[in-house]
């Protein structure tokens, strides 16, 4: 590895008016409110922090078993538990405005209206750089679909929240469709500043010795390596499909992995499942790339971004 | 900047079956490891491999310093993958340790104290009464524990326990040592001379068994602690993974996690009706 | 286990009309024709074998590499390589007769033509038992669009493999959409005798280091262990969208595995990539139901299907 | 009905880095197992753990019949996750062996046979030089063998040719042992000498080097077969994962299994010009 700082690559990177020390963030749901890994990782290392996603009122969450382990991957159903809005902005986000990292709030709702009032309310709070706007959340005027399972409600809510704030709005896209683009092409017309995917997977588990759901809710997301492969796919065709960076996740565990979304062309990464496993990982991630970039030569991470070869040999 | 956490590399000192299906695994970590107080645990994960994914949560069943390391020792029964993995590793084999994590048992001040182990909830016990043996301070307490397995040949811990113990009273579910029934019901006999003396209770095991253990203490004033199991990712209070459901001042019901305000818990906290 | 035959759980179910001796059949594409398995198992104790895909013409199939191991997961982009069907008549149909098993031939086309076409040709085939037909296939009428991820162009090839046989019919639905649900009743108002599931999820996987796809193909499809979460529950979800037989299947690699799907109340199971990790696999999955019925006390495999208590404890 | 073929369980008996990242493994197989010819391949997996999660395919570098099992080696070198899974298995390791499959190399009957490896490519070529030696019926047969590696830490296997070959030379791409160069470069300085005599060459390494000796051997009348490599999902000609681009006697393309119809294939019949 490089030791003078001078040779080092440039990690920097921009997410539209938005701009990264480095294209690694922690993904929302994984990594708190910042405050549980403060004692593990130096949090102003980070490229960026989404925080855990948060909805006007204080929701309790579901009853246990809330996880389930499946083969290289996470089954979860918390079931959007947070404090609620009026609550982060007195008990969480004091301590984020101490830190000198980027703070990506993720928000979800359960009306267009419920999503624009959140987006309002954290525009004003300091530490908040930017918001994610999870779309995977069922609509309650709509029968329970997901937001994010339509192109048209989905453009709704992102309209919605651009109205309600001058932050950069990344809208989180759900990989439970048939066709992500056609959502990501109505999203990018509806004024969001950036994308960001993929969301969990929708999956259950069964015990079979007790022939019951191993998750209380029955039905969960996926997460974790598993995913991987539908994410990266995912990424590239959207990647493609619209001119607004794309933030790229799903199963990423180490630098490789998150190499894999960058070279597919994704402007950054987040991390997620990987946080439970070494909350110390997104550091182990950004020295890999980091030396990556060392590795083949390039002094800028921008260089990689994108340059994935698909001709045949 | 203050001393960072983080994940410790250990290496296997040694990992051996000592009842059936029942291991117990020893860990020298290399880095700075917190004192560990009783009840808490640590997450646990082979230090190679992707199998399984997460690390695994288990009670410290012993610590020691030695100069530079530190040694732990987890007691833990084979149930999955994980377990299964962690049966397969071998002296001088790599793992990943964080910790210690959570909130472990309050130390008791009593004259007699009460321990209350459903198979490898007997683990956090064996610390906890080899801690409060070793802080005696005047008066000599009396240590009562109730030990509960299936059958004879899974008790495990037992003889851990009588080096710190006055007494060690087992059941099985098929009486093929001590009594036969569950350890609950072992209690119950006893329990009515338990309420003259200043007597506390720690507990740890299967959530059935201390729901059956909330219920024949009820009605007697008889502090109990309790160590609860719930499945974790993070381990640290991120997730939100590993909620219990606990009855709140006012009355309602709440959710909270068993890896940060856990995983021991005020008996009376714990919202024992459904879950 | 059990010795005695006369106390031996019942194994044997229906698919419809289609007897099966138990519910473990091999899945299509991954098990060849049969043959390359007869060296290591006897084929007459499986409940069905489907066989590898089936077009009109032979087709070469794609550029190698093919495929790709990711975790817990296989990608694949053999591209349908198939010898034809009127090469498959006489070079492979001979074997297959001398078999004592149900045999499923798998169809696909580019067109619902030629998805009747196959059909009709097959019909008339001795050794072929029932159809599953194979809608994952880009419809060429339609700018390239997989026919199963519309509900109304599954229904259209539906509706013409039933006009061109009176075999029962399979069709055989992909993952790639928003609401299997929906495609699945499309499927069953048009006719289907039974539906399978899953086909295999799209995904891709990039070497970081030479910057290119691990796919000659670009985009594969993952199969294995990773993807039986979001197996389960789409099974889970059909079973209770339709009344005619569900056949589940999707990183079963053995028994307890093969009893999820069952619990959740696919009438039979596929049994794909584990069939490459051992050539034997699928019999240790029929022994391992077998005994899981006598350690639980029921006596008939029917008594198990569907089972899944989701009731709050 | 006939004997099944099955995937047989084998116990570790060695398993030894004997160059840099390049290792032999000595695995004692318990059931049948046919006889191997050279250029035959196993597929291979460690007996416990899910990753990874297909078996990989080796070729057979030795095989010893010791009354009921035989022993099998092979040589490989640590490229992923599945040949670092391999390199930390230990003696007395439980493993699962499907084999021999595939076509192997023709016994050739010339007077002199030429070897060209390529890092791990030698493996097949030390059973077959072993092999024929022993097979030698009159006339002795004149081996020669052309090794290729990146540097001289990573000659793994040449010592075990040396045993059968008249001569052995070395190139590395370095030049820190031999020629430095490919394989094929110092090949091509003496392929014209071998054209007068009966020659036939045997060869295995990295596909540019099957494709540079074609070239190289392009024009001389020498008999030619090459042991190709593909990913591999079933190793039993099942998935056509492992398809390899032929030229078909109509002078078309085709593709044809590396497993089944390989992967010894005959020089001609591949299509070198692209993949
Ligand atoms: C704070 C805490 C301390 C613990 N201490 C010990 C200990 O000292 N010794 C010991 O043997 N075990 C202990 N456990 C339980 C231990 O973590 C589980 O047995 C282990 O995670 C199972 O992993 P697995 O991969 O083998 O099983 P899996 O394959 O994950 O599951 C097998 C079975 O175990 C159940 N299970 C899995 N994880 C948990 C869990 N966390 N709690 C309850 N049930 C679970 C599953 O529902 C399933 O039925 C503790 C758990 C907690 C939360
Ligand atoms: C018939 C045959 C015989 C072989 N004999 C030997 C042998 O004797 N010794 C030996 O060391 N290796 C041999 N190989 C290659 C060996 O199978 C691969 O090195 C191994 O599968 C890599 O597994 P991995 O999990 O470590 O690597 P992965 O993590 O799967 O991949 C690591 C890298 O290796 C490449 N790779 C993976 N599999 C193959 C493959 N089958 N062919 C070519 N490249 C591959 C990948 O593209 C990637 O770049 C043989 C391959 C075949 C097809
Ligand atoms: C326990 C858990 C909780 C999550 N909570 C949220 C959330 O509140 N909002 C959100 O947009 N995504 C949430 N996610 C999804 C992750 O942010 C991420 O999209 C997904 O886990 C895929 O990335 P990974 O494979 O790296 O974990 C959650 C994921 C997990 C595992
Ligand atoms: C190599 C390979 C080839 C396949 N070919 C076909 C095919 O020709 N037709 C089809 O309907 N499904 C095909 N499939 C999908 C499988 O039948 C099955 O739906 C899928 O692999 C999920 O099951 P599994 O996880 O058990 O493998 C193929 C799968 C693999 C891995
Ligand atoms: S295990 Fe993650 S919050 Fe408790
Ligand atoms: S590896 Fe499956 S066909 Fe060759």
């Amino acid at each position: 590895m490089k030791t003078d700082d001078a040779e080092r690559p440039n990690m920097a990177v921009s997410i539209g008016r938005l701009m990264l020390k480095n294209p690694v963030i922690t993904a929302s749901g994984t990594f708190g409110y910042g405050e549980e890994f403060a004692p593990y990782l130096d949090l102003g290392r980070l490229g960026g922090m989404v925080l855990k996603g948060i909805s006007e009122k204080p929701r309790p969450g579901n009853p246990p078993p809330r996880i389930a382990e499946t083969p290289s991957g996470l089954l979860n159903a918390i079931g959007l538990e947070n404090v609620g809005v009026d609550a982060f902005v007195t008990e969480k986000a004091p301590f984020l405005e101490t830190l000198d990292t980027t703070v990506i709030a993720n928000i979800f709702g359960e009306s267009a209206d419920e999503y624009a009032r959140v987006a309002g309310k954290l525009t004003d709070v300091k530490c908040v750089d930017a918001l994610e706007v999870n779309i995977s959340c069922p609509n309650v005027n709509r029968g329970g679909m997901d937001f994010g399972a339509d192109p048209e409600q989905a453009a709704e809510v992102t309209r919605a929240v651009k109205e309600a704030t001058d932050l950069p709005v990344i809208v989180k896209l759900t990989p439970n469709v048939t066709d992500i683009t056609a959502v990501a092409r109505r999203v990018e017309a509806a004024g969001a500043d950036a994308l960001s995917l993929i969301n969990t997977i929708r999956g259950m588990s069964v015990d079979v010795y007790t022939a019951r759901p191993r998750l209380a809710n029955v039905t969960g997301g996926l997460s974790g390596p598993a995913i991987r492969p539908v994410a990266v796919l995912m990424v590239w065709e959207t990647v493609q499909a619209v001119s607004i960076p794309v933030i790229g996740m799903g199963g990423i565990m180490n630098a490789r992995d998150a190499l894999e979304f960058l070279i597919a062309g994704a402007r950054a990464v987040e991390v997620g499942t990987a946080n439970f496993v070494n909350p110390a990982a997104v550091l182990d991630i950004i020295d890999g790339i980091e030396r990556h970039l060392g590795d083949a030569g390039v002094d800028d991470i921008n260089d990689i971004i994108g340059t994935l070869d698909c001709r045949r040999k | 900047m203050e001393q960072m956490r983080k994940r410790e590399t250990g290496i296997v000192r040694s990992n051996r079956e000592t009842a059936r299906g029942h291991y117990v695994i020893e860990v020298e970590l290399s880095g700075v490891f917190d004192v560990v107080s009783p009840g808490q645990f640590v997450m646990f994960r082979p230090g190679t491999g992707e199998t399984p994914l997460l690390s695994r949560p288990f009670s410290v069943c012993s610590q020691t310093e030695t100069g530079e390391t530190t040694k732990i020792e987890l007691l833990y029964r084979v149930v999955g993958t994980g377990t299964a993995r962690m049966a397969s590793l071998r002296q001088g084999d790599t793992v990943n340790v964080l910790g210690p994590l959570g909130r472990g048992f309050d130390m008791d001040k009593g004259s007699r104290l009460i321990l209350v182990a459903g198979g490898v909830g007997v683990a956090p016990l064996i610390f906890y009464a080899g801690r409060r043996r070793a802080q005696e301070d005047g008066g000599r307490v009396r240590i009562i524990a109730y030990v509960g397995a299936a059958d004879e040949d899974s008790i495990a811990g037992a003889d851990r326990l009588e080096q710190y113990c006055d007494e060690v009273k087992i059941a099985t579910d098929d009486g093929s040592r001590g009594f036969r029934g569950t350890v609950t019901e072992l209690f119950r006999n006893d329990v009515k001379h338990y309420g003259k003396e200043a007597s506390v209770v720690r507990a740890c095991g299967p959530r059935a068994m201390l729901s059956a253990l909330a219920e024949v203490l009820d009605g007697h004033d008889i502090a109990c602690q309790v160590s609860m199991e719930e499945r974790m990712a993070c381990g640290i209070g991120a997730c939100l993974g590993c909620a219990v459901r606990v009855r709140l001042d006012d009355g309602s019901v709440g959710y909270r996690r068993v890896c940060k305000e856990g995983p021991v818990f005020d008996m009376e906290d714990i919202d024992w009706h459904e879950d």
